[in-house]
């Protein structure tokens, strides 16, 4: 059992690498040189045609896009200003004007629509003709011949995401084998989290106090992982404040939101024993405007007094104003959030905030479920995944082997 | 009548001159948004009378304002007007003629399961919405979340320690790719839960939280600038666009 | 003796449990009254920002000058006052100008310094004569490398819909390397940078940028190779303000922004310093006097 | 249901076709009309409140029913608008005069909690403490005029933004990306329900 883990790890790499010979060999790199910036003395002959080499499907799309690709003499592209790049549905149909390409840049990307109504529609699979003119403003320009048929092709399947799939199903692996574990009731050590331990003591306090509970689930939409995961801390906080007989108060901003959290408190205090003592006044909708709806949550604080305030789930710019205010009236704080730009703000002005990646954890940590703390050590191993990619990633750069960095590339 | 009522009152009726000398000197519009202005900012000092007006106002209005939104800008083009075209061309002509898209009766069905839970038995039936939202933006966040905050973010921080210019070996330049990647490290120890913090990967946490200490610190600090421009802007409207007083 | 004592640290608890309304009245104070006076800062202009005024000041009359709105609202306060500066400066040397955006949130905010600056303080500039206000265009860096070959095909039409071959001063403009200059305003993405990798170096036309002072340290490798100059931030703003001044000595009573909002900002840090600093203090006086009373002391 | 949407949505991500861009389109534009569905839930919810404080005559009730006329009105003009589109005349100047100051003045209160919360938290209690004053001041001081000391600090200042917040916010953020996945996997297998109101 032991082995298997980093087993894993060099069979992840491996298969890495393997998949970034592929990607790495489909690139194409084509870099432009200085544009003259010259115009060249008119010539009276006309220079010479250029020669279509190729008209490629772009890989990884929907289709509609053909890349085209032609030869022209290095020495002549001073003498002339552009090319113009047509496209026809037949060798002998009409051409339509796709674009044009610097005198330097022998390709061109033609980007239609994929919307069938669309003027500039390129549908998929049918044959496509191309033909591209050497422009030379002043004098006679020349027409290369007339190439194709070209297609157009969506694909099944996007290669340079190739890395993302791994890591999902490596990572499923993972979560699902530590739920299994788990499941067998093997014992897991977590560490302790500060913002956790001080729920029950905060909970307690309000109740000494005879004072309600705020709990503020924050800006996010009910998908938001966020406060999907301050939703489970809601329940565990509710049924303790169901069991002390304590007023919880929820205002909402969102309001799928408030119907999740009317259910979340509702079981809770079902489970606590204590149905009769719910009531759809405790969790409310406030309005879906955020600084409404920070204006709304000051009103409750400062006439309410809350003993407690808990501010978890999705925050922006509000965060500092609801906790300044906060700590105004004399409140214990918790907080949490995921947005790294307001973490600091509950950092300096909150008295437990859990950072990031805890707020997520702390469902785990107050349900003590088996199954949620096993994905607690799935996230572990993912970070050890990480590290451990990382330092092999700064040496493979350090001994000069770039093509690490190709493994790790999502190419789009 | 008690002192405080008394002042109380006093403020009222000053507050009220104050509106009517406004309206009549600079019109209606601005006196009202300076006076809510004005009365929000009073909530500094404390709650009171004229903060819990403006609250109050503040959270009808705003709750109306995006339930006409969200009506006129994805209800009726979105879904009344892509199962029956013909009803919405009177107001928004352009997509009379469209085709009817008969697969949006669904989220019309899950819309109104949603609704169910007005009702007193059925509430569980709006599961059935909330699983369809909530699933649909977890598969796409496992997605996105693995793209650009794990595999991107190896990629970010996989590059060379040891960096040369021209000018020849660049030690500032080298030093801070080491502090970076000593940091990433650290800080990725101390988000370890199921590890003790004790020993050397105790250490290592340790550090972890020290970075991210200077990190908070750096960002309170760097925030300051951006809130006191905001608080410039209100101040030009009250003094500039109300008052009149900058030139 | 005792009893002085205890009032003595009660004082310094006192002080250090201050009242948060009267750091509320220093920062309003430290704000409004710089705006009310018209206070403004003199920043010695840098030479980064000097080199940038001077190419603006030698360019000759009728130059035609391309100015890039790539900023949104959240970032207006401190970037405004640069596109405003450097409007007034390109009018003052009678320079055409063009103004567009590739950042959608970029063409109000192009509305506003023609409304604010350009028709009130240059009533001869005439709209398709003299400045032409060209809207926003999606296409990020796709739409430079774009305009770089081909201006009219992605432009067609100005902001308001009026065919762009009607307007007269859009005549001899073909590519970028028609402009004498090209100005961003903005450094995230796209933006100043873009315009060097994708305008600049290529088509070989001189590019400068103003940004907000977060992105500054990003862009100064450019300077001067490739970036005729850079404002960063409100300060940057305020040096182009105050080189300006010093060569159109009739804007001295005029109200410049980034000047009066650099005395705001500098005022108001040095407010939010001093309480920091003064807590500190207070802090420290409030535990030595702890260690000099025991742990008795340290319990009260 | 929460399974098959939510893989679909994995799978979505791989592949490029047209028609799976559509569906996705689709499912996107569901989640967001039910969303509106949502918000009648909650301006219900509101009423009620309000409603109640009103009707019990409870602390404050006056201010209810400003709440409830300010609703009534933007929602009567939102709806009865002049051919369907909201450019009535009160509903614009609800919405610019009443709603626009109001929430900028909001997020300007920000300029004075952040001197306060600066004030209050930013003491030398702990190591810890002390660093995270330390990086704030350094921070903060680039806009002191200081002479000669000036350009060492701004060095300084640009340093801590560009090294350790660097550090420090990509291992945040990949712990975030951790957690995320993790929570979405719990969706997706059935073990997190806590959204769905039991737990």
């Amino acid at each position: 059992m032991k082995y298997i883990l980093p087993g894993f790890l060099v069979a992840l790499l491996l298969l890495m690498a393997l998949s970034v010979t592929a990607i790495a060999q489909e690139q194409d790199e084509t870099v432009g040189e200085d544009v003259d910036t010259l115009m060249q003395p008119i010539e009276q002959e006309p220079p010479p045609k250029p020669v279509i080499t190729a008209g490629e499907d772009r890989p990884n799309d929907n289709g509609h896009k053909l890349t085209i690709y032609w030869d022209y003499p290095q020495e002549a592209t001073g003498k002339i200003d552009y090319f113009e790049v047509y496209r026809a549905e037949s060798p002998d149909g009409e051409f339509k004007l796709r674009g044009t390409s610097p005198s330097n840049y022998f390709e061109y990307f033609d980007i239609g629509d994929s919307d069938e109504n669309a003027e500039d529609y390129l549908e998929n699979d049918k044959d496509l003709y191309y033909k591209v003119v050497a422009v030379v403003e002043d004098g006679p320009s020349s027409e290369s011949d007339v190439a194709g048929p070209y297609h157009a092709v969506g694909q099944w399947f996007h290669t340079g995401k190739v890395p993302v799939m791994i890591a999902v199903i490596i990572f499923a692996m993972f979560t699902i084998y530590f739920i299994q574990s788990a499941r067998k009731g093997k014992d897991l050590f977590v560490r302790p989290l500060a913002g956790i331990e001080a729920v029950d003591e905060a909970i307690g306090r309000a109740t000494e106090m005879g004072k309600p509970i705020l709990y503020v689930l924050g800006i996010g939409t009910a998908a938001d992982i966020a406060t999907i995961a301050s939703f489970t801390i809601l329940g565990r906080v509710a049924k303790k404040v169901a069991e002390y007989q304590t007023d919880l108060i929820v205002p909402c901003y969102d309001a799928i939101v408030m119907s999740v959290a009317q259910d979340v408190v509702k079981s809770a205090y079902l489970e606590a024993g204590r149905p009769d003592q719910y009531s759809d006044d405790q969790v409310f909708f406030v309005t879906n405007a955020q600084f409404a709806y920070v204006a709304g949550v000051n009103g409750i604080m400062v006439r309410d007094l809350p003993a407690t305030n808990f501010y978890l789930g999705y925050f922006a710019a509000e965060s500092l104003i609801l906790a300044e205010t906060g700590n105004s009236i004399g409140a214990i704080q918790i907080a949490g959030t995921d947005q790294v730009t307001q973490i600091p703000f509950f950092v300096v002005a909150c008295d437990y905030t859990l950072i990031g990646e805890e707020l997520y954890a702390a469902s785990a940590y107050l349900g003590r479920d088996p199954l949620l703390l096993g994905s607690l050590k799935a996230e572990d191993w993912g970070k050890a995944i990480f590290m451990v990619l990382l330092a092999f990633g700064v040496l493979a750069v350090a001994f000069g082997w770039e093509g690490f960095r190709e493994i790790v590339r999502v190419n789009l | 009548m008690s002192k405080t009522k008394m002042t109380a009152w006093v403020v009222f009726a000053f507050v009220i001159i104050a509106f009517a000398v406004s309206v009549a000197l600079k019109g209606a519009l601005v006196t009202v948004g300076a006076f809510l202005t004005l009365f929000i900012f009073s909530f500094l000092y404390k709650d009171n009378p004229y903060y819990k007006f403006a609250e109050h106002l503040f959270v009808g209005v705003s709750a109306a304002y995006w339930m006409c939104m969200g009506f006129w800008g994805t209800m009726v083009p979105n879904l009344f007007g892509k199962l029956y075209p013909p009803m919405v061309g009177g107001v928004l002509p352009a997509l009379k003629d469209n085709p009817a898209e008969p697969f949006m009766i669904i989220p019309l069905i899950l819309g109104i399961l949603l609704l169910m839970r007005l009702a007193p038995n059925a509430g569980w039936i709006s599961r059935w919405a909330l699983a369809f939202i909530v699933g649909t933006t977890a598969g796409l966040n496992l997605v996105r979340y693995l793209r650009s905050d794990f595999i991107q973010q190896i990629n970010n921080t996989t590059f060379s320690l040891y960096i040369s210019s021209a000018a020849g070996f660049d030690f500032g330049q080298t030093m801070s790719n080491i502090v970076i990647f000593i940091g990433v490290l650290c800080g990725l120890i101390y988000f370890f839960f199921s590890k003790e913090h004790k020993g050397a990967f105790g250490a290592g946490a340790r550090v972890g939280i020290i970075v991210l200490m200077v990190t908070f610190g750096a960002s309170f600090g760097y925030t300051v600038m951006a809130r006191i421009s905001l608080l410039v802007g209100r101040m030009q409207f009250l003094f500039g666009d109300w008052l009149g007083m900058i030139k | 003796m005792a009893n002085n004592e205890v009032q003595n640290q009660s004082l310094i608890e006192k002080l250090q449990l201050i009242d948060r309304r009267i750091i509320f009245v220093f920062i309003a104070c430290a704000v409004v009254i710089p705006l009310l006076v018209g206070a403004t800062m003199e920043e010695e202009t840098t030479p980064i920002v000097q080199a940038f005024f001077d190419y603006v000041e030698n360019l000759p009359e009728d130059s035609r000058v391309l100015l890039s709105f790539d900023y949104g609202p959240t970032t207006a306060p401190e970037i405004q006052p640069m596109a405003d500066a450097i409007v007034r400066h390109c009018a003052e040397r009678k320079c055409k100008l063009y103004m567009m955006a590739v950042w959608a949130t970029g063409h109000n905010l192009t509305g506003e310094t023609i409304v604010n600056v350009l028709n009130p303080e240059f009533p001869d500039y005439k709209y398709g004569e003299e400045y032409v206000n060209l809207g926003y265009k999606a296409g990020n860096q796709g739409l430079i490398r774009l305009l770089l070959v081909d201006f009219k095909r992605m432009y067609s039409t100005d902001a308001a819909g009026t065919a762009i071959d009607s307007i007269p001063m859009m005549e001899n403009i073909n590519n970028l390397k028609n402009f004498d200059l090209i100005v961003s305003f903005g450094g995230g993405f796209p933006g100043i940078k873009e315009w060097v990798l994708y305008a600049g170096d290529p088509g070989n036309v001189p590019v400068g940028g103003g940004c907000t002072a977060v992105s500054a340290p990003l862009l100064y490798p450019y300077y001067p190779n490739q970036l005729i100059g850079l404002l960063g931030g409100a300060k940057g703003a305020a040096e182009y303000e105050n080189a300006l001044i010093t060569a159109y000595p009739q804007y001295e009573n005029k109200r410049m922004a980034g000047m009066s909002l650099m005395v705001s900002q500098t005022v108001s840090h040095m407010v939010i310093i001093f309480f920091i600093i003064f807590g500190n203090v207070l802090y420290f006086l409030h535990r030595s006097k702890q260690k000099a009373n025991g742990i008795e002391g340290g319990q009260s | 249901m929460v399974f098959t949407v939510s893989l679909f949505m994995v799978i979505q991500y791989f592949v490029p076709l047209d028609s799976w861009a559509w569906m996705y389109q689709y499912l996107i534009d569901w989640t967001i009309i039910i969303g509106v569905f949502a918000l009648l839930l909650g301006i219900w919810s509101l009423l009620r409140v309000n409603w109640g404080k009103i009707s019990r005559r409870s602390e404050n009730w006056g201010y209810a029913v400003i709440t409830l006329v300010g609703l009534f009105v933007m929602l009567i003009f939102g709806f009865f608008p002049g051919g369907g589109n909201l450019n009535n005349y009160v509903y614009e100047h609800f919405f610019f005069y009443i709603l626009v100051p109001i929430q900028a003045t909001m997020f300007s209160l920000l300029a004075f909690f952040i001197a306060s919360a600066a004030f209050r938290a930013f003491r030398a209690r702990s190591v810890l403490a002390t660093l995270l004053l330390i990086a704030g001041l350094v921070i903060m001081i680039r806009f002191v005029p200081m002479g000669p000391l000036s350009e060492p600090i701004s060095d300084l200042a640009s340093w801590i933004l560009k090294v350790p917040n660097l550090a420090a916010k990509r291992a945040i953020i990949i712990g975030i990306g951790l957690g995320a996945v993790a929570t979405a996997l719990k969706i997706m297998l059935g073990i997190e329900r806590a959204y769905l109101g039991r737990d």
